[in-house]
């Protein structure tokens, strides 16, 4: 980040510190409320459009709003946050097709062979900065893609995992009915929301931003940089992986693609068009390139320009997020109209 | 932005109209006879490096869905193909194909998806239970697998194992008249080009067992440079050159064997040479490649053939493509299914479907059938020829022979553990 | 001395950020002058220089060189029309030889003069003759200030604008430096500098503006300054 | 793994001159695009990831200046300066709005046009793929030199990737021009205010970085063939070269493309089936013992 914009983005942040204390109880309560709404809505509508769409925005909102930790609130560009993802689906698909455990056991193995690989990798990455992180995190995705390609026996190369990824029933869940994906879908999205939002919040969420501020000052007041860097490179892993979790069982599979760079790109674009100095501009971002990019693929096939010219107006003629753009335009009548009532 | 070639103008206006009048122009028209019109969603790559293909197999479904309407439609339903862009992408695919179905309200899927897309497809098909014809992934496994088989899943591609035995028996005839002992492989590191290649030397050996492959190469799939490739394959010195590259990836091949003289030490077979996509493209075409065919308009050497390929080339002003052919045959095999059990209804049209034997241009002997035990196209016009750098590119196509071609698959399944 | 100022500075207003550091700045520098920008250290100094020199954004203010206006024009405009900076830091191209660093500088001057050429350069300088293909990174605190200010000569300034050039720089060296200033007071240079170290510039400048917590509080000639012992007293003791 | 091939090749002069020359091949059609991409990054900060369009684009143009007119040496100079003339247009009008802003807005302004170009290549070419031919004069056999084959084209190839390489370094070393946009990838606030135009050093640095890349494209026009979205695997080649190089190193450029060359032309003997794994693997070994690349400098 230039000085300039971590500037403003420190500062917003520390208007929002100032009026949120980390406040868990009601975090939750809002989380609660939020996934009653969302478990409510397929009584509200028969469309299976709009469930898809809400399964989608849980894998792609998790996995951008996990990315956002490192890009928005620790500094840490990674261009290579994809592999997590592909990571996730690769690994829950795998054991479900060649364990048959239940869905948790797999679920929860999956995230401690996330832990895993990403403690290793980011040991590595984290010591890099600035441009040098990114094409590092970068060379990583792409050897993991490469791996998954080559390694045809266990991943099935190109056609990706086939057959289906078998969803046995469990605790009365059972994930191959629609209805069930959704609401456990929603379930993981917002626990994952909630989490994510506790750790931005809580004094090390503020160890992250001082890194991200100013590294040397940081460890000028003894916080170990390096340590929390791969602190939270883990754990944003562990949610992006969650993220493709879903994935793999909506579309009930999982292919190269999940773990191609263009995944850790997608994620940069949805992170630009929110914003990263809120914590659910990654939210609204994921909201508004799905739709994006579902209506403009409906329209046209050239759809390359369409999506170029929105990232353009965003990039050079908004020069920040809508999350970013609506708070400052927010603070900013709320400013003139506190000195029109002095 | 500016178009520069007159031709394309009117091509890609042609196209442009097309697809709107399909998808969004129609749209007021038939709500008026919704009860009327029957949708058909198709899914297919119309952006990035395949969008050749994907294009050529809506104009092959169009092609043949005017002439449906035109007498009458499905069991009366007038035909609106829905068609949308997955970009190649298999979450993408599979994401379209259940909008298609669940939005869009289509009551039958096309699915013009490569491999890997058709597999995503393929699972929202048995998710959905919507009648779901895969026109394009010629991986094997998709139907002759039966963890794979879905009742309401069907496939009028070609398909990889009947392509290998053709070409093996061909290759070896070859092999023993000319006495071509040393082989080497070239072929694009995925599946298909992992499973066409091993399956082709597979018979190539059964037919001619002192068969001996001495080097193998595996470029990656869209690789811009094959100079390391063919170097390597000079060093081995072959007698001859297997390889399933097709498109771009060949004609750049060619092109870069061409300036090191591969094309003259060595015999050359390229199972996706006899393409137009790569035969019309190819400025220096060689002499005497062998290839099986794809799809070329003479052959079979019949007036049909040649009529739809014309037919194919006035509308949109290119010749067909491999994809093209597939896709056409689809929409015939749907009309015919549905005079058969007049109705549009997917699973009488499945019902239908099954064993269904029809006329076709493509036909070895005029006639295609869907085969009931697993649900793919057999009987389609396979063979392998040599090349020539002008029209009609492969003057004389050897047919590979049916009956042997199902007798080795039915062998081919059991060593797979399929039956 | 011409009527026309060569530079003139009006009414500058100068933020970084929200806070504000210059406050309506004004300031003017005759032909032949040099004029020495005296103050604490923060109290504007430097950017008061780069404001002039169109390095910092000024919200508000005039600056003309030479009758015409230049405040708003991007620095290299700002260059052509004849000022010549030597930054507060030096900033010669480190990977360069001291001969390629003059290159760099080389350009006409704001009417076509052609006055400085590298051969003159090592006639004024010549100490940094027998350098001339050593990489400048290499060079001492000194002879780095001594490049910084051959450099800009090589563009044939009308106005020489110097931050600091005593800044960091040993006591012998400072005098050389003084030396090579008066030097080129000889040969009708036009020079404004930026200075903490009074006794460095009384010597050296014929007026002297003081400025402190961003504002212009006392302009007059060198003399004067001299001998005002409560302006010296109240802001430039240290 | 083929281990036994490699060292056969490693043992036979013939295999050793073919392969190697394969791998400068390779490796200097590389340098030319990873090159304009270094340059752009030393001077201008910017990583430009849209660099592998102006591949494209020096290949459709030179096969369209082939077609209509059939000089191969002007199907060059139109593919090398048409790129330059984009180039400069792009950073005028686009680049130039997001210097000294978040790297990721840059990668964004990039990505963008990456969609952007791909889409109006196909809009002016069509999607499907396109062949510009070989020209006559190098429709000839191939040469032999101690035993190992080479065809005259890639000399000619290896020559002006040469020679432009050549150039380059004379010019940024010797010329005034070359010395000024050294200066000005170390400093550009100081060289504004010696009075130059860096808005215009910026731009004719993208200009020929896009030059150069168009240049690589209308030279590989003939061997390869043409499509909508061919720059990204081309891209991704000259990244890998200059993240091993040092970005922003001229040298470092040259030395990573002829590693990668010769990586891609023996490890295919060796590793056919991970090739491309194998330069991703050097990549991170690189990055991590040396995460400036193997000539690239301490960043301040």
């Amino acid at each position: 980040m230039t000085e300039l914009q971590a500037e403003q983005a420190s500062k917003v942040l520390d208007n929002s510190v100032t009026q949120a204390k980390p406040r868990p109880n009601r975090d939750a309560l809002i989380a609660l409320a939020v996934f009653v709404v969302l478990a409510l809505l397929p009584m509200l509508t028969s469309s299976k459009f709009l469930l898809d769409f809400v399964i989608r925005c849980a894998a792609y909102g998790l996995f951008a709003t996990s990315l956002n930790l490192l890009v928005g609130y620790t500094g840490l560009t990674s261009f290579g946050h994809g592999m997590f993802f592909g990571l996730g689906a690769y690994g829950f698909g795998l054991m479900m097709q060649k364990t048959g455990v239940a869905v948790p056991v797999a679920f929860v193995a999956t995230l401690a062979i996330t832990f895993v690989v990403a403690l290793v990798i980011g040991a590595i990455c984290v010591r890099l900065k600035e441009i040098y992180f990114a094409f590092v995190t970068l060379a990583f995705q792409m050897l993991i893609h490469s791996t998954i390609l080559s390694w045809v026996s266990l991943t099935g190369g190109d056609q990706g995992l086939r057959g289906g990824i078998p969803r046995p029933p469990f605790l009365g869940i059972d994930l191959s009915n629609h209805l069930h994906l959704y609401i456990v879908s929603c379930a993981l999205l917002v626990i994952g929301l909630f989490l994510m939002h506790q750790i931005a919040q809580s004094p090390f969420g503020y160890t992250l931003r001082m890194i991200r501020d100013n590294a040397t000052r940081a460890s000028f007041i003894g916080i170990d940089v390096w340590r929390a860097k791969l602190t939270i490179f883990v754990l944003a892993a562990l949610f992006a992986s969650t993220g493709g979790i879903i994935m793999a069982l909506f579309v009930s599979g999982a292919y190269p693609e999940f773990a191609y760079w263009t995944i850790s790109g997608e994620g940069i674009f949805i992170n630009m068009l929110g914003g990263v100095t809120t914590f659910l501009g990654p939210m609204v971002g994921t909201a508004l390139f799905l739709i994006l990019n579902d209506t403009v693929t409906r329209v046209t096939e050239y759809h390359g320009i369409v999506l170029g010219i929105v990232i353009l107006f965003f990039a050079i003629g908004l020069r920040k997020g809508l999350m970013d753009f609506v708070i400052e335009w927010y603070a900013q009548r709320r400013e003139r109209s506190g000195e029109r009532a002095s | 932005m500016t178009r520069t070639r007159k031709p394309g103008i009117s091509r890609r206006s042609t196209l442009a109209l097309m697809g709107a009048g399909a998808v969004t122009f129609a749209a007021p028209w038939v709500a008026r006879a919704q009860a009327k019109t029957i949708k058909v969603g198709m899914p297919t790559i119309l952006s990035g490096r395949v969008a050749q293909l994907g294009t050529s197999s809506r104009n092959g479904v169009m092609l043949e869905v005017e002439k449906v309407n035109a007498a009458g439609g499905l069991a009366g339903r007038q035909i609106e193909m829905v068609i949308r862009d997955s970009k190649g992408q298999p979450q993408e695919a599979a994401r379209v194909a259940r909008e298609l179905v669940n939005t869009d309200g289509c009551e039958l899927l096309i699915d013009a998806e490569a491999s890997s897309g058709a597999f995503a497809v393929h699972e929202v098909a048995r998710d959905l239970g919507v009648l779901c014809i895969h026109t394009n992934s010629e991986t094997s496994a998709l139907t002759a697998d039966p963890k794979q088989h879905i009742p309401n899943a069907f496939r009028t591609a070609r398909q990889g194992v009947h392509d290998s035995i053709v070409g093996g028996s061909y290759a070896a005839a070859i092999s023993k008249a000319k006495g071509l002992k040393k082989w080497a492989t070239c072929a694009p590191d995925y599946a298909y080009g992992r499973d066409t290649t091993g399956e082709f030397t597979l018979y190539l050996k059964r037919f001619a067992p002192d068969v001996e492959i001495i080097s193998e190469s595996w470029p990656k799939l869209f690789q811009p440079d094959y100079t390391e490739v063919v170097t390597k394959i000079l060093q081995a010195k072959p007698q001859a050159l297997y390889s399933c590259l097709w498109g771009g990836d060949l004609t750049s091949y060619i092109d870069q064997a061409n300036i090191y003289a591969l094309f003259t030490q060595m015999e050359v077979f390229a199972v996706n040479m006899a393409d137009y996509t790569a035969l019309t493209v190819v400025k220096n075409l060689p002499k005497g490649i062998h290839s099986g065919n794809r799809y070329i308009k003479t052959y079979p050497a019949t007036a049909e053939n040649a009529a739809w390929g014309d037919a194919y080339k006035a509308k949109y002003n290119e010749y067909p493509t491999n994809w093209s052919w597939e896709n056409a045959t689809a929409i015939m095999l749907l009309a015919e299914a549905s005079k058969k059990a007049n109705s549009a209804d997917g699973k009488k049209l499945a019902e239908a479907l099954r064993g269904l034997k029809i006329k076709s241009p493509f036909g070895a002997d005029g006639t295609v059938t869907m085969r009931a035990e697993d649900q793919t196209l057999i009987g389609y016009a396979i063979g392998w020829g040599t090349t020539i750098p002008q029209e009609p590119y492969v003057p004389e196509v050897k047919p590979g022979d049916w009956k042997t071609i199902l007798e080795l698959e039915a062998e081919w399944k059991k060593s797979k553990g399929y039956t | 001395m011409s009527a026309q100022p060569v530079v003139q500075v009006e009414d500058l207003d100068v933020f970084y950020g929200s806070s504000q550091i210059l406050f309506g700045v004004g300031l003017s520098v005759r032909q032949g002058e040099t004029m020495a920008l005296l103050g604490r250290n923060g109290a504007g100094k430097s950017t008061t220089m780069k404001a002039i020199m169109g390095l910092a954004p000024a919200r508000r203010g005039k600056v003309t060189l030479r009758g015409r206006t230049v405040s708003g024009l991007k620095p290299h405009h700002i260059a052509r029309a004849g000022l010549g900076f030597v930054p507060e830091d030096r900033q010669i191209f480190p990977e360069h030889t001291v001969e390629d660093n003059l290159e760099i500088g080389a350009k006409k001057g704001p009417d076509g003069q052609d006055e400085w050429s590298i051969r003159r350069i090592y006639d004024v300088f010549p100490l940094l003759e027998p350098l001339r293909h050593r990489i400048a990174g290499r060079l001492s605190g000194g002879e780095q200030q001594m490049l910084a200010i051959a450099r800009t000569l090589m563009g044939n300034p009308a106005l020489l604008l110097l931050d600091e050039p005593s800044e960091g720089l040993a006591p012998i060296i400072v005098q050389r430096i003084g030396e090579l200033l008066r030097q080129l007071r000889g040969t009708g240079a036009t020079v404004l500098i930026a200075e903490q170290n009074m006794h460095f510039c009384l010597g050296l400048a014929s007026h002297a503006t003081v400025i402190d917590k961003g504002q212009i509080v006392y302009t007059s000639g060198i003399e004067e300054l001299k001998a005002n012992e409560n302006i010296r007293q109240r802001y430039l003791a240290l | 793994m083929d281990l036994d091939t490699l060292t056969g090749c490693l043992a036979s002069s013939a295999c050793l001159v073919t392969q190697t020359t394969s791998g400068f091949i390779i490796g200097m059609l590389l340098f030319l695009v990873a090159v304009g991409l270094t340059l752009i990054f030393g001077v201008l900060k910017v990583v430009n990831f849209s660099h592998g369009a102006f591949y494209m684009f020096g290949a459709y143009f030179a096969m369209t200046a082939y077609q209509l007119t059939g000089s191969f040496a002007l199907a060059m100079l139109c593919g090398a300066a048409g790129t330059a003339l984009l180039g400069l247009i792009f950073e005028r009008v686009f680049m130039s709005r997001v210097y000294g802003r978040d790297v990721l807005m840059q990668v964004l302004v990039c990505y963008a046009f990456v969609l952007i170009f791909d889409d109006v290549v196909r809009m002016i070419w069509g999607p499907e793929f396109k062949s510009m031919g070989m020209p006559a004069a190098f429709q000839v056999p191939p040469l032999f030199i101690a035993g190992g084959v080479v065809p005259p084209y890639y000399l000619l190839l290896i020559s002006v990737a040469l020679l432009a390489a050549i150039i380059l370094g004379l010019g940024l070393s010797r010329t005034r021009i070359g010395k000024v946009i050294r200066a000005a990838a170390h400093n550009p606030g100081m060289v504004s205010a010696l009075g130059i135009n860096t808005g215009l050093i910026y731009g004719g640095v993208f200009a020929l970085g896009g030059m150069l890349a168009g240049l690589a494209g209308a030279l590989a026009a003939p061997v390869r063939s043409l499509t909508p979205g061919m720059g990204f695997s081309v891209l991704i080649e000259s990244f890998i070269v200059t993240v091993i190089g040092g970005m922003g190193s001229i040298l470092g450029a040259l030395i990573g493309a002829l590693l990668i060359g010769m990586i891609r032309s023996f490890g295919s003997l060796g590793f056919p089936l991970f090739t491309e794994g194998l330069m991703y693997l050097f990549m991170v070994i690189v990055l991590v013992s040396r995460p400036t690349g193997l000539f690239g400098k301490e960043v301040a």
